[in-house]
């Protein structure tokens, strides 16, 4: 019986980041289904159910205007969904809906792929915050029985060289994050025998208070594994680390601004990564698919034990009875913590009773430790008890379904000019400042500490020719028997977003399109991951809003279905929003990878072509950047002649006419020939009156 | 400026998983040994220039701070062992 | 009769699926098997002819590379393996497998040198290196090295942060005399590396990447012979012409052949 | 059998090059701290049981030749912090 004002009080003083709109429908379901009192286990688990982190309420709520004018609702459903369901390919085995997102790679094998976000635990534990990052978005990949095969990261952080007195109090410095970042990505990749393969690092005012970390995994499966049979009385068997307190209220943490003093708050959700953990675990999770043991499976991520149960619950369309006193732990813990824990390297599988056994006896085998906490159940409800005492009793659907969320979204076009200059006076001089500005300098300091050799099927690897100049994709050959290959690209253009988040979206996803073609991909599917500000601020929502239109108008334009995505919102700092940042994946097939083309030039003699229209569209280039502008003619990507020009290039180079090939992206035609040039032995002569 | 030697201990937080620790303390049974609550941690040893002891105290923890620990997870240990003369 | 070819694993190893691969390819039956079963004796060791223990982090690599799987072994299985080495059966150690020989003395052999007389120190870029080297190979070794003509330049990727061989002056020039060394990282024309990084990429003394023991049946090197065993794998296998790509094989391959040409003519 | 608490450094020899300090110094330098001759090591500390305190001696002894400590590159210090009354 609280009254308004005692609820928002409860859900601070409990931090549990509910809004008052929720906490009445709580308040009502209580007073009108169960007219009992709430124990705070329950209390708890809306707090992690009902966070932005685990049901994208934004994406998934109504957006109005200024005077209440209904803009889109459900963002996912009306744009991301409708793109993919409007392309229609038949090769998509699973988008949008299970932990990854799953297209067929032959007739026997599909890819899975799934990118993350894990910017807040980076900002405050770099090393451990990354590799807690690539250690979760693994287990998504073994949670659709996959194979990881490839890692990529994709990192922005401020200028290296910006003033140390200049970060505001409690916040690391972009040098400080760099180095722990890199080292975690690498730490977690290379000790799991996962080649960390692709990705991108971009240096930004924008990201200083706000570090953004992307952690990607593509596996494989056979496509006939990818099936989710449990039925109520399947066994819940939690397996991999013993559970403690790490990550309490890392889910709804996730969802509040970055305050000054996180530091000292967060200090329980600091997660500790353990690669070898979970190296037993991926041998043991592919030997109980291989033995068809398991039902169902699903990684334990943000919000634990609640989120795990309630969602396999949910797909069963029952209810699950869960043990608390079952789980292993490591440390002695009230039950809600155990409940919404995040230690991480757990993995919850759904077993029939009869291959329990089995089970238990792999993981052994494997050094693993495991509990059967419980099972699902016909009754559709979530009862979790500790001890014999029932501590949570709530219909699942309840539990998953949060009221309509209602956000203003207003965009405010910024006033910028287009500067003018003359030109420069020495070309060479300005194409080696550019060639080692930040946001364009070889990464091969960073990649040659991530290996991207091991498990040996990598083709194209991520730096080419023997100075190391940068692949634009890089292709895998998975399986043995196959010259079959997996092309793995990626496009990131936040420099765009300062003059117009639509154009910033449709320049992420053709750059992610251009560069799969360029070494020979074809049959793309494309995933999106935004980093944005604080979504009840209107003008942040507004830009949002476009962002997310541009991803919808060019999917459908270019005809490339997102398989899958993710959105990591209320990126806030006391130095404003993070640079609104868009990640768009690309994964493509190449039939034969002896047939892939590289960007290093091949032959002396061979003539060079220039693709496509060239036009003054110099807003948010790293040139303007260098001479200190942002510009606001920003490029406006032509959807129509850019798929004409990819599927030529692609007919072009089946038929071998093709010996080298690079897309123009950062620093222009200028930089994209030099790339060329440093990844062989050749120079090139380049007339621009033939531009 | 005196040259002073100083040194720095850097440990996991105690109620946070010693992953390393715990494969030490595996090992170390799986050999025969009786033995528990492994914990590793690691130590520095440089020389610091510096006006004063004082001072130089300060600069450690600044370095601590800003590079050798990072105080959300890890406790150090600083002391001075001597200065040049 | 195929070679019957023992790979062991501990938790943190991964690189055992592609050094199946090419084992197989080079002819032999492989069995990966998790240490643990040899130390239950629920495996023999001796019912295999050749034994393989594979790249990757066992335990972590926490201590030391190799260091924790090594103590294993040497407490729990040591009479088997010398007594397995001692028949003249190969064992080769690859980057966190030579790691692991080093430790338990088995590399450069007990008898003579005692149990650690060498060691496989950080790198000296204090970073993790993973690049494709060039190295010269001592055809002299007929167990791992016969397929390769004196004059002969090879290529292989490394991926490691501890691979800087280090030993006493006294070592060095026993291994010189009686010429263990099989591998040391050179210059792309063939002249000696120097201790020149990226060529020696972690620091090596007498940029040493590989050596065997004294009978030369067991075998140790940095660099992943499993990476390199079909051309496809090589970084600039798009710009040369490696002729039809179907049955050209990496430099990696021939140490796995001539592993398995051994174990046919001289152990079964 | 009485429980001692143990404590034991691992350095390498001098006479090697301590990568890992290398790379420390030159970030503090980066950070603009006047340092100098950065050596890093690891410490680890447990307890043991054992009979006597000279028999503990031995045993952490034993327990560095054959686990935390190679002797081609390494030396190591071992103290006895205490024991469990």
């Amino acid at each position: 019986e609280f009254s308004d004002e005692e609820l928002i009080d409860l859900s601070r003083s409990l931090r549990l980041n509910l809004n008052l709109v929720e906490l009445r429908s709580i308040r009502e379901y209580f007073r009108t289904k169960l007219n009992r009192g709430i124990f705070d286990l329950e209390l708890h688990s809306f707090s992690q159910l009902w966070s932005e982190h685990c049901r994208h309420k934004v994406f998934r709520g109504l957006i109005v205007d200024e005077n209440g004018e209904p803009i889109i609702d459900d963002m996912l459903k009306n744009y991301i969904a409708k793109a993919t369901e409007k392309c229609n390919k038949p090769w998509i085995v699973s988008f949008l809906k299970d932990n990854a997102g799953i297209i067929e790679f032959d007739d026997t094998y599909s890819i899975a792929v799934k990118v993350e976000t894990h910017n807040h635990p980076s900002a405050i534990d770099p090393f451990g915050g990354a590799a807690t990052g690539v250690g979760g978005v693994i287990r998504d990949i073994l949670g659709v029985w996959a194979s990881p095969i490839a890692c990529i990261d994709v990192l922005c952080f401020g200028p290296l060289d910006y003033p140390m007195d200049a970060i505001p109090r409690g916040f690391k410095h972009p040098k400080y994050l760099f180095r722990g970042v890199v080292k975690g990505i690498g730490f977690y990749g290379n000790n799991m025998g996962i080649p960390t393969v692709a990705g991108a690092i971009c240096f930004d005012e924008g990201y200083v208070g706000n570090v953004v970390v992307y952690a990607g995994c593509i596996g494989i499966l056979p496509t006939s594994s990818y099936k989710f049979s449990s039925k109520p009385g399947d066994k819940l068997i939690l397996m991999g680390n013993s559970t403690g307190r790490d990550g309490i209220h890392g889910a709804s943490f996730a969802s509040s601004d970055l305050k000054e003093d996180s530091e000292r708050i967060s200090r329980s959700a600091v997660q500790i990564p353990d690669p070898v953990e979970e190296e037993k675990l991926r041998r043991a999770i592919i030997r109980i698919r291989d033995e068809g043991l398991a039902s169902g499976i699903t990684d334990l991520g943000g919000g634990g034990l609640a989120v795990a149960v309630v969602e396999m619950a949910d797909r069963i369309g029952g209810g699950a009875r869960v043990f608390l006193d079952e789980v292993h732990l490591r440390e002695s813990m009230l039950p809600w913590e155990i409940w919404i824990s995040e230690s991480q390297e757990r993995m919850l599988l759904m077993v029939p009773s009869e291959n329990v056994d089995r089970v238990l006896e792999i993981a052994e085998e494997e050094d693993l430790k495991t509990s059967v906490i419980g099972e699902l159940t016909e009754n559709p409800f979530i009862d979790v008890y500790y001890h014999g005492t029932l501590l949570c009793h709530i219909e699942t659907s309840f539990l998953l379904r949060p009221p309509k969320a209602r956000y203003v979204a207003k965009w405010y076009a910024p006033k910028l000019h287009e500067p003018f200059f003359d030109e420069p006076m020495d070309y060479g001089d300005l194409l080696c400042k550019l060639l080692s500005s930040p946001n364009i300098c070889s990464r091969e300091e960073v990649i040659r500490t991530y290996d991207h050799e091991v498990q040996g099927n990598t083709v194209i690897k991520p730096l080419h020719g023997d100075y190391g100049g940068p692949s634009d994709a890089v292709v895998l050959k998975p399986v043995s028997n196959s010259w079959r290959g997996v092309v793995i690209s990626v496009g990131v253009k936040p420099w765009y977003s300062r003059i117009d988040p639509y154009w910033m979206a449709a320049s992420s996803i053709e750059e992610a399109l251009r560069n799969n073609v360029c070494v020979g991909g074809r049959r793309i599917a494309i995933l999106d991951n935004f980093t944005w500000g604080n979504p009840e601020k209107p003008d942040r929502l507004g830009s949002l809003v476009r962002a997310v239109k541009a991803c919808y108008d060019f999917a459908v334009g270019f005809d490339v279905p997102f398989i899958s995505g993710k959105d990591s919102l209320y990126n806030e700092s006391p130095l404003g929003p993070v640079l609104e940042t868009l990640l768009i994946t690309a994964v493509g097939i190449l039939p034969d990878i002896r047939r892939a083309v590289t960007l290093d030039f091949k032959y002396a003699g061979n003539p060079i072509y220039l693709i496509g229209l060239t036009l003054p569209e110099l807003g948010g280039s790293q040139y303007y950047r260098l001479m200190g502008y942002i510009g606001s003619s920003v490029p406006k990507v032509d959807v129509k002649s850019s798929k004409r020009i990819m599927e030529l290039i692609i007919e072009a180079m089946d038929r071998g006419y093709i010996k080298a090939c690079h897309d123009i992206s950062d620093g222009g035609l200028g930089v994209a020939i030099s790339e060329m040039a440093i990844s062989s032995n050749f120079g090139a002569e380049i007339y621009l009156d033939r531009v | 400026m005196v040259k002073f030697k100083v040194r720095v201990e850097v440990w996991l937080k105690d109620e946070l998983v010693d992953a390393e620790g715990k494969t030490v303390e595996e090992a170390l049974k799986d050999l025969g040994y009786d033995v528990s609550g492994v914990r590793v941690g690691k130590v520095y040893i440089f020389n610091v220039e510096s006006e004063s002891s004082s001072d130089v105290e300060r600069v450690v923890v600044d370095i601590c701070e800003r590079l050798l620990a990072n105080p959300v997870k890890d406790k150090y240990f600083v002391s001075v062992l001597g200065h040049e003369v | 009769m195929k070679p019957k070819i023992l790979i062991i694993r501990v938790a943190g190893t991964n690189c055992d699926s592609e050094t199946a691969r090419a084992l197989e390819e080079a002819g032999a039956s492989v069995q990966i098997v998790h240490t643990k079963r040899l130390i239950d004796r629920l495996l023999d060791l001796s019912s295999f002819h050749g034994l393989v223990i594979p790249g990757g982090f066992s335990y972590g690599d926490y201590v030391r590379a190799g260091a924790i799987w090594a103590s294993k072994l040497y407490s729990k299985l040591m009479d088997e393996i010398v007594s397995f080495a001692d028949s003249g059966k190969p064992i080769l150690g690859i980057c966190n497998g030579f790691q692991v020989l080093v430790e338990i003395g088995l590399l450069p052999g007990l008898g003579e040198f005692g149990l650690r007389s060498i060691s496989l120190a950080p790198n000296d870029s204090g970073k993790f290196e993973c690049r494709w080297v060039y190295l010269k190979p001592n055809g002299s070794n007929r167990v791992f090295m016969k397929y390769y003509t004196p004059d002969r330049i090879i290529r292989m990727p490394v991926a490691h942060s501890e691979g800087k061989f280090i030993a006493s002056n006294y070592i060095l020039k026993v291994f010189e005399e009686r010429k263990l060394i099989l591998l040391r990282y050179v210059m792309p024309n063939g002249s000696p590396a120097g201790g020149v990084y990226p060529f020696n990429p972690n620091g090596s003394y007498m940029d040493i990447a590989g050596i065997c023991n004294v009978d030369g049946n067991v075998m140790g090197l940095m660099p992943h012979p499993e990476r390199a065993t079909y051309l496809w794998q090589y970084p600039d296998f798009t710009s040369k012409i490696y002729g039809e790509l179907e049955y050209a094989y990496g430099d990696g391959y021939w140490i796995f052949k001539s592993m398995c040409d051994y174990i046919i003519e001289e152990i079964i």
